[in-house]
């Protein structure tokens, strides 16, 4: 398991995501196991993202490279969409693959919670004319290497 | 003189997604953080919304010392993803 | 939440699975995550499978009713191909949805953790001319209700 | 006489999908396991591969009685699914 970059892809978007996509960009043949994850609009009208593209794109390439390495990932991919996404669309998605599925369930579950918790994005709940900043935390950390 | 980024309710508030910042040198995250408090565009939403620093895309502490040519952008809570 | 049968769907069959038609199923307007699981046949030129088909498909939908019940998922669903299955194509897809990620991952983590254990489904090895059948576990019971 | 389906390694061995099996009435789940690890096709796998059976398509403890009509099936070690 080199860490090499080939094992790690990051988009920032403003086009809809493609679950098929991502699945594809970490199929191995090594992998037996491929989660994916998708943040989907819900309960109201439409998000509207705001990104530090460029910081959001390292952050999330490091959060992705942490994950292969400590959970023994084959790749792992994420996307995340900005401008308006309405209901029922991804937002985000992240997929990983690994040779059994403890592995995989348990990066890509961490590569989620890293990418909301430490990535620069910003969203706002927009219903007709009126549209609210989500309070959301002050990004963490990531944990020294 | 510095450039430092705004985002979401922090560039809606100051009604642009940069402000350019005058600082004696050498100057640290702390000081621009400080600087900033004091501005006319900044001072009311700062004083609600707590800020982290990012210098060259990445969170910086308040002592980190800034130099010319560094990216500067102040990040406040952040929402990315879906699903609270 | 009701429980009700269109929270629901399985599908055995001999075709190709599709990871986005899976997870659109389980697409519902409250629902804020969606995680899918992809098993796939790695480090091995294809896997056979075979199924006591109207078992399969009636202990999967127990096994998912459960999930949504005990996790509060807006949705479920569950496909296992059969037949031959190349390196790299899915031989089962799990996918939920739920309002939250914790539900969504601890739902679909529980269901092909119960899938796997419980489903009437055999596979074997193929390389070339030679097959040899995978030696697995005798099923579990399902938790009495 | 009941028919009792057979799958993966057990069908390979028997060479048949189903077989045909003569009960004294009344018969539990117990008394066809032991019918079927009799049988001569069966006998040999049966002595190596532990089974559970199945009835009307659910696991089946060995006192459970049968009756007309029940759909009987001999389950092996299942490897559904993939990423073992």
């Amino acid at each position: 398991m080199s860490g090499g970059s080939s094992q790690v892809h990051v988009r920032v978007t403003d086009e809809p995501l493609s679950l098929e996509a991502l699945s594809r960009a970490v199929g191995r043949p090594g992998a037996g196991a491929i989660v994916c994850f998708e943040g989907t609009t819900r309960d109201v009208e439409r998000l509207e993202y705001e990104a530090y593209g460029e910081m959001a794109r390292e952050r999330i390439a490091a959060i992705l490279h942490s994950c292969v390495e400590r959970h023994g990932l084959e790749a792992a991919a994420a996307e995340h969409r900005v401008g308006g996404v309405p209901l029922g669309e991804a937002s985000v998605i992240v997929a990983v693959s690994a040779a059994h599925r403890a592995e995989a369930f348990a990066g890509a579950r961490e590569a989620i919670d890293a990418i909301k918790a430490q990535a620069p994005i910003w969203k706002r709940e927009v219903e007709g004319a009126s549209g609210e900043w989500v309070v959301g935390s002050l990004p963490t950390r990531p944990e020294p290497a | 003189m510095v450039s430092v980024k705004l985002f979401a309710v922090l560039r809606e508030r100051a009604g642009r997604d940069a402000l350019a910042l005058d600082l004696d040198e050498p100057a640290t995250v702390g000081d621009a953080l400080a600087a900033l408090a004091r501005h006319d565009g900044l001072a009311e939403v700062l004083a609600r919304v707590p800020v982290v620093m990012a210098v060259n895309r990445d969170y910086a502490d308040d002592d980190r010392s800034l130099h010319e040519g560094d990216e500067l952008a102040l990040i406040p809570p952040v929402s990315g993803g879906s699903a609270r």
